[in-house]
């Protein structure tokens, strides 16, 4: 048995067990996903020690049958998920947190689900088994969305299926266009698509349905009222993980086509850079927590897009090194501030900003691992969020592209912005706390925030362990 | 035979265009259903049998079905066209110069290369003779794997859910005797199809869809044990299929160290044991998305 | 024999497509519901019992009469049962206050 | 004029015909059936493009392909029915 069918294979195994029986669904899930962050941890000592690997599956070679390319980058996602889902599990494990009105035991098959999709996603080498992987996912994403079973997440989450649909229909449609322009579906076809019409029809095809997934600006639409009407769990996950498949298959696909697939990433930088502005300036004028950190998702897939825009494919790793080194940094601080902000709003009773500094509640950890994510967020040293925008800005001065850079600071700014308005409320300690004011309780939820946010900040010291693991990736 | 196709896709895209347009709901479904046959009847032409009989159990008959149902449920129509007429006309405009786009684009494309010779070249190693089986339980496995996990996350999601069930009603004399010759031959011809898709057209989709078709009529006809246990029974079956399919690719992979491998010369059995066991899955899944689990009690 | 076979089925077929033609013809010209089930259920079973006849004479062979002959009796009982449900839906909503 | 080339003509035109009605209907269920005629079109110009008329054959992989849409596409309806029945069903209580 190898890592690699391994981690496919058990997500999807613990899922069929957990929808089967609500019963044992908390530990089965639980084992499962800390199984899965084992095999992660495996799998990427593999490819340190051994290089990347290729695995037919059945023995069928591409373009007959289907591979899965185990290298640095697939590695580096897996790793991703696995941690942030062993977070979310911890706070999903907690009795006291308040989960599905529909059915308790529902969120676990819906996350293994998720977890098994993202694997077979990170290693999958086809577009048509992508676009397979991505239907699952979406499905997936779709019940954690509408866990909670208000009319307002219900219809969240039926915009979100019928946009994610719309979604894949375009992909399937790219994928067609592919196999007729092509002949072929596996991704070693990609650069062959860039030097035809047509081939370069279907790219743009599937990157218009990833955009859909990744709710990259102008196709946004769907996505604040998913993330905050979801459960703070499901959240988490949507915002940090779901989010990135979409992102990851464009940065696959981008490096895969080489020099061709340039009009493709101008496309993405200025999509990415009004993404950017578009949601900090909502999230600057959102009255809800929850509303403000999904108009903030919406600005971050703006920047990461950008930088995977303006990275010029394999040629030069370092700017797309440091588009993966934002997005790992995005997943950890914005699955901590979900899982945060649902503490907080527990404690609260609501999540109305205006009133998040009340005289009888001290602030808690909760709001401790807010400000941490916040700082890796912004982008501030020495979280990897500053890593990855040094690296960033730095690759970009090299090639005199001064406007990027100048919209990488306004992006900047604006979400120190947004953020601040949160962060000096929570922390704030001061005079308007009364002297009797309560502490508010632990709980599982707000290790499981203090871990991810403080995740981010190590990763800005370790980032060399994810360097190296994309310097190991096949182009 | 170009006239006959001409007819045909002129048929097809009116219907299609009706189940699109009319103001009537079951006037609109009906449409849709006789455009799902045309299709089945188009993928004949297009000498795809195979998909054809999927088109025509799940595409029109489930898919209709289902429609159908949600219509009585959610009622008429409900919120004028998005804009006014210039906009209708406007939308027609692009969506009329997108599909000139697609068309160009596919039109001006050389047709199939390298999967033909391919899939010829290593049918003898697959276990069966049937292209399309080869591709789908052999060559390109994986997809179909997922392709379960799909429909089980869909059915884990619609017990989420929980829909109102579908309740039979007492539907009149002929109802029963109705089901007492179609139930039979449901599941005489679903096997008939889940063994010939090894050699010809068909195979577990189209058995399960067929075999779905059969249990749909026990459970409107109101024949039969209903209750609790035997939805639990259905859910716990459409969930097995992934857990085998999952199992039986560790276990291929234990045999031959190849995930998905399947042991040389017992390829045939192989892909028979999981298409049997696809098809129960696949049955009971598209009966449940249809009927709906139990009513939970705190509803 | 076997191009008198082909002749015989392709007259059987005509016929059949002729039933069928009427069928559609009174769907669209009769004036209420129960009289166009009648015609539907009716000659629509009739013209596809023919069609298949002079299918399986055409095609001259046992192996293909068998699943022609399912094909009719299902479309028969399928008929039958959904003219039944249909008019008795509709004398119960009448009939209904 | 071939076969391929009508059934891509009639691929592009339901493509055509469902975005379209995407573009301008609001009602749950007839944009759920849209998106089901849109699936239909891209398999039809799949498949059409996967049609050798000189053989009168089809190359099996697509049919795969095919037949994995049409599961997966009864799946998506099925959980957007569901939804749309939920949403629906909530405003009358």
């Amino acid at each position: 048995m190898t890592e690699a069918s391994l981690i496919v294979s058990l997500p999807l195994l613990a899922a069929v067990v957990t929808a089967a029986s609500a019963r044992v669904a908390r530990p089965v899930g639980l084992i499962a996903t800390a199984a899965n962050a084992a095999l992660a941890i495996l799998l990427a000592r593999r490819v340190l020690a051994e290089g990347a690997q290729v695995t037919h599956l059945g023995g069928w070679e591409a373009p007959l049958g289907i591979a899965f390319e185990t290298d640095g980058l697939a590695a580096v996602m897996i790793l991703m998920a696995a941690i942030v889902g062993v977070a979310v599990a911890v706070q999903a494990s907690d009795d006291r947190t308040p989960r599905s009105a529909t059915d308790p035991g529902a969120f676990w098959p819906l996350w293994l689900a998720t977890l098994g999709a993202m694997n077979a996603l990170f290693l999958s080498a086809d577009l048509f088994n992508l676009y397979v992987t991505f239907e699952i996912l979406g499905l997936a994403a779709v019940g954690l969305t509408a866990l909670t079973g208000t009319r307002r997440a219900l219809r969240a989450a039926f915009d979100y299926l019928s946009a994610g649909l719309a979604g894949s229909l375009l992909l399937l449609l790219g994928v067609a266009l592919a196999y007729a322009a092509a002949g072929q579906v596996d991704l070693s076809v990609v650069p062959a698509l860039t030097e035809s019409a047509q081939g370069r029809i279907s790219l743009a095809l599937i990157f218009a349905g990833l955009a859909v997934k990744a709710a990259l600006f102008p196709l946004h639409f769907w996505m604040p009222a998913a993330h905050s009407s979801a459960a703070p769990v499901a959240s988490a996950l949507l915002s940090a993980l779901v989010v990135k498949a979409a992102i990851y298959v464009a940065l696959r696909l981008s490096l895969d086509g080489g020099i061709g697939a340039e009009p493709l990433r101008v496309a993405m930088a200025a999509a990415g850079a009004g993404a950017m502005l578009w949601g900090s300036w909502h999230a600057l004028r959102a009255d809800r927590l929850k509303l403000l950190v999904a108009h903030s998702t919406v600005a971050q897939v703006g920047l990461i897009s950008l930088a995977l825009g303006v990275a010029p494919g394999a040629a030069d790793s370092t700017l797309w090194h440091a588009a993966v080194l934002l997005m790992l940094s995005h997943a950890f601080a914005k699955a901590a501030m979900f899982l945060a902000v649902g503490r907080i709003a527990e404690e609260l009773g609501h999540d109305r900003i205006s009133g998040l500094n009340r005289e009888e509640l001290r602030p808690g950890a909760a709001e401790f691992a807010f400000a941490v994510a916040a700082v890796s967020l912004i982008g501030l040293p020495p979280t990897a969020g500053f890593v990855g925008k040094w690296v960033l800005i730095e690759g970009l001065i090299d090639r005199d592209a001064w406007i990027w850079v100048a919209l990488v600071f306004a992006g900047t700014v604006l979400s120190a912005a947004y953020l601040s308005r949160v962060v000096s409320r929570c922390l704030r300690g001061g005079p308007h706390v009364a002297p009797g004011a309560r502490r508010p309780q632990w709980r599982a939820g707000d290790v499981a925030a203090l871990g991810l946010a403080v995740s981010a900040l190590l990763l800005g010291l370790g980032s060399a362990l994810p360097f190296a693991l994309l310097e190991i990736t096949v182009t | 035979m170009i006239a006959f196709d001409i007819v045909l896709t002129l048929g097809l895209l009116a219907c299609a265009a009706m189940a699109l347009t009319l103001r009537d709901r079951t006037a609109s479904i009906a449409a849709f259903v006789v455009a799902g046959l045309l299709i089945a009847l188009s993928w004949v032409r297009l000498a795809a049998p195979d998909v054809a009989l999927a088109e025509a159990a799940i595409g029109a008959g489930v898919t209709g079905a289902l429609f159908l149902r949600s219509a009585r449920r959610i009622g008429p129509i409900t919120g004028g066209p998005v804009g006014g007429m210039s906009a209708s006309i406007a939308a027609a405009l692009g969506a009329g110069g997108l599909s000139a786009a697609l068309f160009w684009a596919f039109a001006g494309t050389s047709g199939p290369v390298p999967y033909p010779p391919l899939v010829a070249a290593n049918l003898e190693a697959s276990g069966v003779t049937n292209p399309v089986t080869a591709v789908l339980l052999n060559f390109r496995a994986w997809d179909t794997l997922l392709e379960i996990a799909v429909l089980a996350v869909a059915l884990a999601l619609v017990v989420m859910l929980g829909p109102a069930p579908v309740v039979p009603r007492a539907l009149g004399e002929l109802v029963l005797p109705f089901a007492r010759i179609v139930v039979p031959l449901a599941i005489l011809v679903a096997g008939h199809l889940l063994w010939q898709g090894a050699t010809a057209p068909g195979g577990a989709f189209q058995a399960g869809a067929v075999l779905a078709g059969g249990m749909l009529a026990l459970v409107l006809a109101g024949i039969g044990p209903a209750g609790e246990r035997i939805v639990r029974g259905a859910l716990l079956l459409g969930l097995a299929g992934l857990a085998v399919f999952v199992g039986a690719a560790l276990a291929a992979e234990g045999l031959t160290g190849r995930f998905l491998g399947y042991p040389a010369g017992a390829e045939k059995a192989w892909i028979i044991a999981i298409e049997a066991s696809l098809t129960l899955s696949i049955a009971a899944t598209l009966c449940l998305l249809f009927t709906g689990p139990v009513r939970r009690p705190h509803q | 024999m076997s191009a008198a076979l082909f002749g015989l089925g392709l007259v059987l077929m005509s016929l059949g497509i002729v039933f069928l033609f009427v069928a559609a013809l009174g769907l669209w010209r009769l004036p209420d519901l129960l009289s166009r089930l009648h015609v539907l259920t009716k000659a629509d079973t009739a013209g596809l019992a023919l069609v298949a006849l002079g299918a399986a004479c055409v095609s001259g062979s046992l192996a293909a009469l068998l699943p022609l002959l399912l094909c009719v009796v299902l479309v028969a009982i399928s008929g039958a049962t959904i003219g039944h449900l249909v008019a008795r839906s509709v004398t119960r909503r009448e009939t209904a206050p | 004029m071939t076969t391929d080339l009508v059934y891509h003509v009639a691929g592009a035109g339901l493509t055509g015909l469902a975005l379209w009605r995407l573009a301008t209907c609001r009602d749950a269920l007839r944009r759920i059936m849209a998106l089901n005629v849109l699936a239909i079109g891209i398999a039809m110009v799949l498949l059409a493009s996967g049609f050798d008329a000189a053989t009168g054959r089809t190359d099996p992989v697509p049919q795969a392909f095919a037949l994995t849409g049409i599961v997966v596409l009864v799946s998506v309806t099925a959980a957007l029915l569901a939804l749309a029945e939920r949403i629906g069903g909530r405003s009358n209580d």
